[in-house]
């Protein structure tokens, strides 16, 4: 394999959280090697991971690109790693679907759209670093405002917001 | 009416509401609100008598449902240059916000969830180089974690701990934070030049009590040259730069 | 890809440890899967691995398989890991909370909250300068009093001290 190419695959691996293409282009800095040959890379082993059908594939996750096994194998896994995580409940899901889609937003403002109190869902996104606090808003009483995280994409496998379906599509499923 | 619905099910009353649209087949933008309100009250009935703990937005939703009924009953006097509307107008809005976020989250459910649906590599990291802080990325931890550890040290203590903060207290940190940075970078300052011809109200109470606290904790000295003198503040203690 | 091949590579990338060839024979126990298949399996993914020469090989380490970044990339991960985000221990976290709420505030006073020493955790917070030396304390033995910084800010995303939680704001999320 080309060198570059299998540096940017063992950067990928090694890397804890979805690897950012301008943190490769600072870690080549000294080779100057420009974007397009980094996204060249990057789609070159995506495709060839996809073909391939093995049990992990490369993808394109919270502004960064991270390797993940395959969804087909998740029974097989679940039977490695023993318990499963906690699913969040509906009250949590929709309190996170609401800061998602209203985000900055303030708690009185997603407890209107829920018509409930969502003191403890909140708690558990907190917990959970699927949200978190990002300020202040500047009205009386300065409410503290809160927003998703980069682990809410992770957890989501979203590239990015943008990837979420607009409010339009989403109530178009309600008729 | 059949109850075998649990009624634990519903997330709130905007939920029990559209679950009793779904139920009667009707339309949203049309709902029969005779109907619906009975229906619903009913609901609200059965969770009294099976003594749940009926949540107070549930009986503000019946409120509004009884308030709708009512003002379709009036006859219509609409005002001069005002457009007739229609009460339940409020509530369809309301109504079809939640479906919309209800679809959103699950919409997030049905995507590749990390952990459920796929997984990432497992294998514990490397050894850790020594970190170059002035580098280091602070993702991992949020005011929340700070907020959280606070709370975790208080409740060790009691209550009475509890009250001490408030914003104020806060805002005064900040303050003393700024008049101790300017009095290390110039030996003396009078209150004039701490103050920076800033005459607003709530910067003059701060610096006050920030500067009463300072003299308190012994942190600085005021000076007055005479009667009606110019007052001047003093470190009461050299710092020296390192820590040990 | 032959399904239990993939399988199996999933199974030892998402695996913590090395995995075991007992553990594959185990959670294959209804497929009947011999060891003879397994071991013959593993062999292949090896070589198809090394003779890929890619970001990563598959060794055979500690009685069990690992994908690994191969050696002669370490130059490169290491530049990755270098700016790798760190997280604060607990002991630092708290310590950092007590002097954001409780600033400008004797060593002592921290101490007295934690109810532990706090030196190393401090140590800790002044060097990421997160916390810095405000003052001392015209009182014997002069005691240092602290404050936290303009990074503190920048790291918590707060404009000023005001902008920190109220007593009464973290009630109503623990609640």
């Amino acid at each position: 394999m080309d060198e570059t190419k299998a540096v940017i695959e063992g950067l990928i691996f090694a890397s804890e959280t979805p690897l950012a293409i301008d943190k490769i282009v600072e870690i080549f800095q000294e080779r100057n090697l420009s974007r397009q040959e980094i996204t060249a890379h990057l789609h070159g082993l995506v495709n060839e991971y996809d073909a391939r059908c093995g049990g992990f594939c490369l993808h394109e996750v919270a502004g960064g690109y991270q390797f993940r096994t395959r969804p087909e194998l998740s029974a097989w896994i679940a039977k490695l790693k023993g318990t499963r995580p906690v699913a969040l409940t509906t009250a949590a899901l929709e309190t996170l679907a609401i800061i998602a889609y209203r985000q900055p937003v303030v708690k009185a403002e997603v407890e209107r759209l829920r018509g409930v109190d969502v003191s403890r869902p909140l708690r558990t996104l907190l917990e959970r670093k699927l949200v978190r606090l990002v300020g202040r808003k500047d009205v009386p009483g300065k409410p503290m405002i809160y927003g998703t995280t980069r682990k809410f994409l992770e957890v989501f496998s979203l590239r990015d917001l943008s990837e979420l379906p607009t409010m339009g599509e989403l109530k178009d499923l309600t008729k | 009416m059949d109850y075998e619905v649990k009624l634990d099910i519903f997330e709130g009353p905007l939920d029990l509401l559209l679950y009793l649209i779904k139920k009667n087949e009707l339309d949203i933008y049309n709902i029969p609100i005779a109907l619906i309100t009975k229906q619903y009250l009913e609901y609200i009935d059965i969770l009294k008598t099976l003594n749940l703990d009926l949540a107070g937005e549930y009986l503000v939703l019946a409120a509004t449902l009884v308030h709708i009924k009512s003002k379709l009953l009036l006859p219509e006097t609409p005002e001069e240059g005002e457009e007739e509307s229609d009460p339940r107008q409020e509530l369809v809005q309301q109504l079809l916000e939640y479906q919309a976020f209800k679809n959103a989250s699950q919409s997030l459910q049905a995507r590749e969830v990390l952990e459920r649906d796929v997984f990432i590599r497992g294998a514990a990291p490397a050894e850790t180089p020594p970190a170059d802080y002035d580098n280091q990325a602070w993702l991992e931890i949020g005011l929340f974690e700070l907020v959280d550890a606070f709370r975790q040290v208080l409740s060790n203590l009691g209550q009475p701990e509890l009250m001490k903060i408030d914003l104020d207290r806060t805002s005064l940190a900040d303050r003393i934070n700024e008049i101790m940075d300017r009095l290390r970078e110039r030996q003396s300052l009078t209150f004039t030049e701490l103050l920076n011809g800033q005459r607003e109200r709530r910067l003059v109470i701060y610096t006050l009590l920030a500067l009463l606290e300072l003299v308190k904790q012994r942190m600085i000295r005021i000076c007055q040259s005479g009667p009606f003198g110019v007052i001047r503040l003093f470190l009461a203690v050299a710092v020296e730069e390192e820590h040990g």
